[in-house]
């Protein structure tokens, strides 16, 4: 169209690939494959839409990389004994609507999110707190968290039951907590807030962009928020297209996008990758991330061995070599590469089938038996790998038959734990904490682990402070989990972070914290 | 030429001229299918289409005997090229795509005949019942037509695997038992109209049990249109038997049908760098689709007595 | 004479393809039409009657047709080969058609008065107002009741006699130069018959129309035909004036027609008809092909077709029976009869 | 001569009524009103102006269509009462039609043989496949048709061929009464004389009944023992065949019989016919009007006051 | 024929009743819980009953399906599970560019392929006929993803004629013109789909009217032929032609999903999908009322094309 065109003329992006969707300077448009379920802040458990709540509403903290926190809302977030914290909050912070960000706000989030009558899924992130439960919610007889106290305007106070690693609080409260205007939200009846206008066309927020519109299953428009305490973001308005994995290679091919969402949300096919990377003007960046494949093995069928033979029986490095094209590695345990608690020492078990067939053998396994593999439909490698699996499988003299169901059918079945193998992708935080996962009573303990001396690595692990101490521990259960196999990490792959060169910005190694800087990110980057 | 001398009269009991009829009649006095059969012969694009049909069909029964390699295992490099060794190429994960294909074809011959086959008669026998007596008989199948046509389709058959569980022969049979409405529409509108005509009273007339009306006199006159759905409909199935096994029923994985190998190459890349990995699939499809147009047309006018 | 033909047939020869075989449906067919005459062409059934006069409008269907041999003059063009946009210029304007089954020949989902105003619209180029009116007109004019409130339906509201003159309305609509009458009246009662044969006399007089009608009434030949053509098994066998065919027939197959019709006193007896069945025209035997059913066959009938005799000017037959050295022959007692009466005639008119 | 000895009524209408369209602006009273009787083994011709209702009395008879009013007794039944396959199957058997239109009323898409065959087969009259070409043959041969043409199409065929299998169709199933809808006219005479000594002997031979409806008056004259004549949804005359030739009483016949052309042509060029006035049937008063015997077995459709006028018309006439 | 029409209708309730009675049965009968699409790995047990609680989904099934019909009384179509947003607003969004895009690809659809199955009907048999039934064969055995990416390589990757995907422009006005670009690769996909359908039974049906004795009168008459196929041919090979357009209609709920989702267009069928994904049951029960309603008003108007087109039948 003539009109677009014009207004290319001058901008810096007036190269000949970027056709009219690039033709401002200070739009950005971004790619995700997931639409976002929903803006509650306070009960949104999809990552899309959690992704897109940190253009609108900030937290305390910010997390540019895993192991570094920043100020957010909160200019500082201190404690001395591990147990009492105090946080400051930034002067110049405001709400869009010009009311300034203050310590009652603070107050009043946590407060609401204890509250048993509100919906929410962020309860954990709060669970630490002293008259809290283990779900978050507010203990018995009591009408608001004991110790949370706004000292004055801008300084909280809150105290945790336990001492706790401050980087654990700081990730969980300050850093995935964000903040609500409790003038907007004290309003409305708790149990209707997650149905409320505010909370689905937010207009008051905190945050670097504001709310335009979300044109469902479609885009996400935001604007720049003039009165970000940070500063007025560069770019003038956010576009966030919702598209399929596919589309992320042609929109960016025909610069109809600057930036994929990355982190599992806007990940561009693997074997479409060298397609973008061909292109000289786009950057692909690869970084070891958080989302890791694994095989779920049910545990009260397998024993030790067994599980052992399939972790040599399985060609790991071929799926990562030629399905993922290299862009991973084999897991040698359930830590994520990136993260900071990853046992470096530890390498993953070689493939030697040879091995796999010893351990089979001493095993006891009725080989005879057929085995179940549940495959959940949707990534395309992960598929891809279960025929390799089956067939590796099948070569050290195993039985195996392959399902594939779609995922809420999966969740149904392994919830029911009826079910021999499942595959299936785990993205963690950098928080090393797994109970969820592997301990005895976790809730997403599918794989029916129950290993005492496990439970007590766990329970070791949250009870320490200090990194170095937690990570001596958590070294120890990853090397034990890589004995036992309770569970077969498969791969991670590197989070493909892929962008126009002309955008200065976009995501870095530590996805979830990406937007930390977003108020600078501009459109006058390299061609 | 002597006329004046053959200017006689001619015995009539001795009829000269009928010698050369009795002798056509003899070749046509075989049974009903034989004529039949022979016309077809006589329609080559036919001929020729089921030539290739039966070969498809030998291809897919024999397939263990013809096809190179075996069709789950990785015997090659990944995603290589067509070569002296791997005529169509290797797939994704180093599978032979002419093994597969050959595979392929029991899977896709088998839900879509299979499945086209019991819609058809259910669409059928019910769009003829509908026109044919109207009122509320037609009213009420009209009604369940409008119901069937109104479910989300993946919905229902996500409940009905949970129910009777996965395998070929579920696919088969959802795609049958859920594919008739449209064709039963169709078929009940023409006969709306066929009913009026006076053949239809005549074969009242003549004493034709309801269901012979519908079966031997309506039904000849549908089936053009019954052909258009069936021969779309076996290319539909193909491919719905693809995103079905996507779903998790019908084919488990490794195991290949023409549907799941093109969806498996659904990619930009493959696409455009790759097209041992989609055309060969493409192509037999169209093939079998075209092969069992032609067959049914040169039947159809077999049984109809056109000529080309 | 000469100058005055219309339309002049010449060797016509039609085949058709089917599973079983070449079915030779016309086997030279010559006959001429001229100004203002009415041709009545009789003769059994499947005889080729239809297809032969199909053939001059070319409407037979593509598919399967295969004109083998002739010319179809008219107007010193031939029909065969001019193209088929002139013959759309032609068809309806200059030759209309009235069909042998109406029940199908009308357009089921259009109106009776559009479909009859509809060549008058293409060819007189009128509009469409006026068409319909002239299509009521038409209508009251075939004996249709109400004939305004008829022009509003649609054909299967009618019964077939109507239907029948609503073809007849359409092919007066144009007042063409030829009609071409493939058994118009059969549906029809003797009334309404008259009628319309008086209409088409009337309008073959005011506008010098010919008329090209087939028919399996005698009676109705006899009123209406200046001459009679006899076909049998794809070719004519005698053709000549109405009285020639009727009074002095010459084919045994003229005469097994002539008698087989019911008489004031054959009441109670069988009625008189010829043995056998017509031949296949798959494989048409060799030598003449009414032999076989013919009590007056000659031998050189099943070895050879009879050439075309003349009778007289104007009467021709293709019988061996008028071969000169043929036997002498007594026809049945109903063509005595008629030849007797056709004596008393010609006496009339000597004298 | 005319009339029949043995008097076994096998048909006996009475009061029948067919509305098409009923009580809509467009009705059409295609049958109004009709009362008659057939007798076994005797023919009752069917004359009338095209749309009269003939054919529709015929499809009435044999159960085609929903009648609106009236009764319809065969062979001692109520037609309408015949329920179950059973029953269905012995009236189809016993009663046949050969219809109007012999395009329209053979289905397309079916070879003759099959057509013929069909309807062999519904009455499981052969027993084998090949019995059953045989007699399809002979069926052909009878109607004077080639049996090569056994696996054409209907659209292979001339009219009055397809007339023919349509009457090949009717006489398969052996029927006692046939109803014969312009049975003949699309056939060339030596044909149709062919046809109708076939239907002569089959009367004779297997006592069967007909209601013949046609056009050709001379040919209704020869084949049929009663004749009664239609107009517009009504019987006006109905009348030994003979008697009805010799002595028409009502104006509509008279002008009938005054237009039927004779195979003469010097008699066609100096005929006179008889117009008919519709005055004739329309009464202010429909209920004083029936079809009333004038003279033995010969009815007219009139007023009462107009019984005398008749039955003196009728006396001046049979001196 | 008002009183078929309002009879039609007044039988709509009583059908849209068993319709949603079905379709809250296999909705629910669905294997997997919404639960699980909504909860996060770090919510505990009491977390994901407070969530199960505040769906309704404990309530037995009866007392689900009767709280959701009254609230559809009311004409309330309830909030999203996974959302919270009104299922009326997002269906709002979605509907109209859904009925934008079928709208325009039928109409392109049937205006190619009713004309192209004409043209191969009247010449049957010819080279014509046969490149038609190619395509037309081809059209179909085409899935639509490999023709919609195939489009978008070409056309908007290669030679960037077009856009890859969306509705239209964001952030600048690109007025009709531009909401017409981004129709265009969508439309030919799915015209494509209907069009080779279409042209099939266009074709059989055009065949068959070819051989009727009436066209032989039309010829007759000295009609021109394509006067001969407006008149007379194509209003009596009609009826196929509008049951299919009737078979057609309801797609426009679920016949594009592939199609919208390569395209980026935020259609009811991307809804639908992403719907049965996270297992959300309100938004599932108002995609197939809405379909519903679509079928039944499709088949009113077929029925009443029916008898419009065809004197010979009659509305009962
Ligand atoms: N489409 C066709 N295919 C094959 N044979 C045909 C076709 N049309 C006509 N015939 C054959 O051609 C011959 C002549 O048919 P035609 O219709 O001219 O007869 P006709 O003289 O008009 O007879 P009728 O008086 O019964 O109408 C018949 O034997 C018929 O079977
Ligand atoms: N389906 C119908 N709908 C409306 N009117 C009809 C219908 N069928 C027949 N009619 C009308 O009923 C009347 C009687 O028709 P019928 O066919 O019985 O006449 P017919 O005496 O057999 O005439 P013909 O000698 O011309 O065949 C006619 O006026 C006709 O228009
Ligand atoms: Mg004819
Ligand atoms: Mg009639
Ligand atoms: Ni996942």
């Amino acid at each position: 169209s003539g009109e677009a065109t014009d207004k290319t003329v001058n901008s810096a992006a007036g190269n000949e690939t970027s056709n009219e969707s690039s033709a401002s300077s200070d739009i950005l448009y971004i790619g995700m494959t997931n639409a976002p379920a929903s803006f509650n802040v306070i009960n949104t458990a999809d990552i899309a839409g959690r992704w897109v709540q940190r253009f609108m509403y900030d937290s305390l903290l910010t997390m540019p990389t895993t192991t570094t926190f920043e100020p957010g809302l909160a200019d500082s977030f201190e404690t001395e004994d591990d147990q009492n914290f105090t946080i400051k909050l930034n002067e110049k912070a405001v709400w869009s609507d010009g009311t300034p960000v203050t310590a009652d706000d603070v107050v009043f989030t946590l407060n609401y999110i204890a509250n048993p009558e509100v919906e929410t899924a962020r309860g954990t992130n709060i669970a630490m707190l002293e008259g809290t439960t283990a779900a978050g919610k507010l203990e018995e007889g009591l009408t608001e968290i004991p110790d949370l106290v706004a000292v004055d305007d801008k300084t909280v106070t809150l105290k945790t039951k336990n001492p706790v690693d401050p980087a654990y609080i700081k990730e969980f409260l300050g850093f995935e907590l964000m903040m609500l205007p409790k003038h907007i939200v004290e309003s409305i009846p708790a149990k209707e807030y997650g149905n409320s206008d505010a909370c689905n066309n937010p207009t008051v927020t905190s945050g670097p962009y504001t709310f335009v519109q979300y044109q469902n299953g479609s885009y996400v428009e935001l604007a720049a928020n003039p009165d970000y305490y940070k500063g007025e973001p560069e770019l003038k308005k956010v576009f966030i297209k919702i598209m399929n994995g596919t589309n992320l290679v042609t929109e960016f091919q025909s610069g109809g996008i600057h930036m994929a969402a990355g982190g599992g949300i806007g990940v561009v096919p693997v074997q479409d990758l060298d397609i973008l990377r061909n292109d000289p003007n786009i950057q692909v960046d690869a970084n070891p991330g958080f989302n890791s494949q694994f095989m779920l093995i049910n545990n009260t069928k397998y024993n030790q061995k067994l599980r052992q033979a399939l972790a040599y029986g399985i060609n790991r490095q071929l799926i990562v070599d030629n399905l993922l094209k290299g862009e991973g590695e084999v897991l040698s345990s359930v830590y994520a590469l990136a993260s900071p608690y990853m046992n470096e020492d530890l390498k993953p078990i070689e493939y030697n089938p040879e091995k796999a067939k010893e351990l089979l053998a001493e095993s006891g396994f009725d080989t005879s038996q057929e085995i179940k593999l549940i495959v959940p439909i949707g990534n395309k490698v992960r598929e891809q790998s279960a025929n390799l699996i089956e067939q590796d499988l099948e070569a050290i003299g195993l039985k195996v038959t392959q399902t594939t169901l779609d995922f809420p059918t999966v969740m149904a079945t392994v919830k029911t734990h009826d079910f021999d193998m499942c595959l299936m992708g785990f993205g963690y935080t950098v928080e090393p904490d797994m109970s969820t996962y592997y301990a005895s009573t976790g809730s997403m303990n599918f794989g029916q682990i129950n290993d005492a001396h496990l439970d007590e690595l766990i329970e070791k692990g949250t009870s320490l402070t200090s990194f170095e101490e937690r990570k001596a521990v958590y070294d120890e259960f990853q090397q034990y989990m890589q004995d036992n196999t309770f569970i077969l990490g498969l791969y991670s792959d590197y989070q493909i972070a892929a962008k126009n060169k002309i955008l200065n910005g976009g995501i870095t190694s530590y996805w979830s914290g990406s937007l930390a800087d977003i108020q600078n990110w501009n459109l006058n980057g390299a061609q | 030429m002597e006329i004046s001398s053959k200017l006689r009269f001619a015995d009539l009991a001795n009829n000269h001229g009928y010698e050369v009829i009795e002798n056509i009649n003899a070749n046509k006095e075989g049974s009903y299918f034989k004529t039949i059969a022979g016309r077809f012969a006589k329609n080559k694009v036919a001929m020729l289409s089921l030539i290739l049909f039966i070969l498809l069909i030998l291809a897919a029964v024999l397939a263990p005997v013809i096809s190179p390699y075996p069709p789950n295992k990785t015997v090659g490099n990944f995603e290589a090229a067509p070569d002296r060794e791997f005529r169509l190429g290797t797939d994704e994960i180093g599978r032979d795509v002419l093994s597969r294909l050959i595979y392929g074809a029991r899977v896709s011959l088998i839900v879509s005949m299979g499945s086209v086959a019991i819609y058809v008669v259910i669409g059928t026998t019910l769009g003829l019942i509908s026109g044919y007596f109207g009122g509320i008989t037609d009213a009420a199948i009209m009604r369940i037509t409008e119901v069937f046509m109104s479910y989300p389709y993946f919905m229902v058959i996500l409940v009905l695997v949970s129910l009777i569980g996965p395998s070929i022969w579920t696919v088969t049979f959802v795609l049958g038992f859920l594919g008739w409405p449209p064709l039963c529409r169709l078929i009940r509108g023409q006969v709306l109209y066929i009913k009026t005509i006076d053949f239809i009273s005549a074969a009242k007339a003549t004493g034709y049990s309801t269901s012979s009306i519908l079966f031997k006199q309506i039904l000849p006159n549908v089936l053009s249109i019954i052909l258009v759905n069936a021969t779309f409909g076996i290319a539909n199935a193909i491919l719905t038997e693809a995103s079905l096994s996507f779903l998790g029923m019908g084919v488990r994985p490794p195991a290949a049908s023409w549907g799941n190998m093109l969806a498996n190459a659904q990619s930009l890349t493959v696409l455009s760098m790759q097209p041992w990995r989609w055309v060969p699939a493409g192509i037999i499809i169209l093939a079998a689709v075209l092969v069992v147009n032609f067959i049914g047309d040169g039947l159809r006018d077999a049984v109809e007595g056109e000529t080309k | 004479m000469e100058e005055s033909k219309i339309l002049e047939v010449k060797d016509l020869a039609i085949s058709f393809k089917t599973f079983e075989g070449e079915v030779s449906a016309v086997r030279g067919v010559t006959f001429d039409l001229h100004k203002g005459e009415t041709l009545a062409i009789v003769g059994e059934s499947g005889s080729g009657k239809s297809v032969s006069t199909k053939a001059i409008n070319r409407i037979l269907p593509k598919k399967n047709t295969f004109i083998k041999s002739g010319e179809i003059i008219f107007e010193d063009k031939d029909l065969l080969k001019i193209s088929e946009k002139e013959m759309q210029g032609i068809r309806g304007k200059d030759i209309a058609m009235i069909f042998q089954d109406p029940m199908t020949s009308l357009n089921p989902t259009m109106k009776i008065g559009r479909q009859i105003a509809e060549s008058i619209i293409v060819h007189q180029h009128e509009n469409k107002e006026n068409a319909i009116k002239r299509a009521v007109e038409l209508l009251d004019m075939v004996g249709i009741k109400n004939p305004e409130k008829s022009s509003n339906l649609y054909p299967h509201q009618f019964s077939g006699g109507m239907r029948q003159r609503v073809m007849i309305a359409m092919a007066l609509a144009c007042h063409p130069k030829i009609i071409i009458a493939d058994e118009p009246t059969t549906a029809l009662d003797v009334t309404i018959q008259a009628q319309i044969l008086d209409l088409m006399n009337e309008l073959k007089d005011k506008l010098n129309t010919s008329i090209l009608f087939i028919t399996h009434d005698l009676g109705v030949v006899a009123q209406m035909a200046d001459r009679v053509a006899v076909m049998y098994a794809g070719k004519i066998v005698e053709i000549g004036t109405v009285d020639e065919i009727f009074y002095n027939p010459q084919h045994p197959y003229t005469w097994g027609l002539l008698a087989s019709m019911p008489s004031a006193d054959i009441e109670g007896h069988d009625l008189y008809n010829i043995n056998g069945s017509p031949p296949n025209l798959l494989c048409v035997p060799k030598g003449d092909p009414f032999a076989p059913r013919n009590e007056y066959a000659l031998e050189i009938d099943f070895e050879e077709e009879p050439e075309m005799f003349k009778v007289s000017d104007t009467h021709y037959a293709a019988t061996w029976l008028l071969h000169p050295n043929a036997p002498k022959v007594t026809p049945p007692i109903e063509v005595m009869r008629r030849r007797e009466k056709f004596l008393n005639l010609k006496m009339k008119e000597v004298i | 001569m005319g009339l029949v000895q043995n008097k076994n009524v096998i048909l006996s209408v009475r009061n029948l009524n067919q509305y098409y369209n009923e009580g809509k602006k467009n009705e059409v009273r295609a049958i109004n009103n009709i009362s008659f009787d057939i007798y076994k083994g005797e023919t009752l011709g069917l004359v009338g102006e095209s749309g009269s209702g003939k054919s529709t009395t015929g499809r009435a008879i044999l159960k085609l269509s929903d009648i609106t009013s009236g009764s319809i007794i065969f062979d001692g039944k109520d037609i309408t009462k015949i329920d179950g396959r059973k029953e269905t199957l012995k009236f189809r058997k016993s009663m046949q039609m050969i219809f109007q239109d012999p395009y329209a009323s053979l289905n397309p898409k079916i070879s003759v043989m099959d057509i013929i065959g069909g309807a062999l087969d519904v009455h499981k009259m052969t027993n084998s496949r090949k019995e059953r070409t045989e007699r399809v043959y002979e069926l052909l041969e009878v109607v004077g048709l080639s049996k090569d043409y056994a696996f054409r199409y209907p659209k292979e065929f001339s009219g009055g061929q397809c007339q023919r299998v349509g009457i090949a169709r009717a006489l398969a199933v052996k029927p006692d009464f046939i109803i014969a809808d312009e049975a003949i006219s699309a056939l060339d005479v030596s044909i149709q004389a062919q046809v109708v000594n076939l239907l002569k002997s089959l009367k004779k031979s297997r006592d069967l009944t007909y209601l013949f409806i046609a056009h050709d008056l001379s040919m209704v004259k020869y084949i049929s023992d009663r004749i009664a004549v239609m107009n517009a949804g009504r019987i006006l005359e109905l009348a030994p065949s003979d008697e009805l030739y010799r002595m028409p009483l009502h104006p509509y016949t008279e002008s009938l019989l005054s237009a039927m052309p004779t195979p003469y042509p010097d008699d066609e060029r100096s005929r006179h016919r008889i117009y008919y006035d519709k005055k004739y049937h329309t009464y202010d008063d429909e209920t004083k009007v029936k079809l009333n015997q004038i003279a033995p077995g010969h009815y007219v459709y009139c007023h009462e006051d107009e019984i005398k006028h008749y039955v003196k018309k009728y006396k001046q006439l049979n001196k | 024929m008002k009183k078929y029409i309002i009879k039609r209708i007044l039988i709509f309730i009583p059908v849209l009743f068993m319709i949603s009675i079905g379709a809250f049965l296999i909705v629910n009968l669905a294997p997997g819980n919404p639960v699980d699409m909504y909860v996060s790995p770090d919510m505990t047990v009491e977390q994901i009953q407070a969530t199960k609680e505040a769906l309704g989904l404990n309530d037995p099934l009866i007392v689900q399906y009767a709280k959701w019909v009254t609230n559809i009384m009311r004409g309330n179509l309830g909030f999203s599970f996974s959302s919270r947003i009104p299922v009326s607003t997002i269906l709002s969004q979605r509907v109209g560019p859904t009925l934008l895009l079928m709208s325009i690809s039928l109409v392109v659809a049937y205006a190619l392929a009713i004309p192209l199955g004409i043209l191969s009907a009247k010449k049957q048999n010819s080279i014509v006929d046969y490149v038609v039934t190619g395509l037309s064969f081809t059209g179909i055995s085409l899935p639509s993803f490999f023709l919609g990416l195939g489009l978008i390589y070409v056309f908007a990757v290669q030679l960037k004629w077009l856009p890859t995907g969306g509705t239209k422009l964001l952030g600048v006005d690109g007025g009709i013109a531009d909401k017409l670009r981004h129709l265009i690769l969508p439309v030919i996909v799915l015209a494509t789909q209907f069009a080779a359908n279409m042209i099939r039974y266009a074709r059989s049906s055009m065949i068959d009217v070819y051989n009727e004795n009436y066209m032989r009168t039309a010829v007759a008459k000295g009609l021109k032929p394509m006067q001969i196929l407006k008149d007379h041919g194509v209003r009596n090979a009609l009826i196929p032609i509008i049951t299919v357009i009737g078979a057609d209609i309801p797609k426009i709920v679920g016949g594009a999903i592939v199609t919208e989702q390569i395209f980026q267009w935020p259609g009811i069928g991307s809804l639908m999908v992403a719907s049965i994904n996270s297992r959300d049951y309100p938004v599932l029960m108002a995609i197939t009322m809405i379909s519903a309603v679509a079928v039944l008003v499709a088949n009113i108007l077929v029925d009443i094309m029916y008898a419009v087109v065809d004197p010979r039948i009659k509305f009962s």
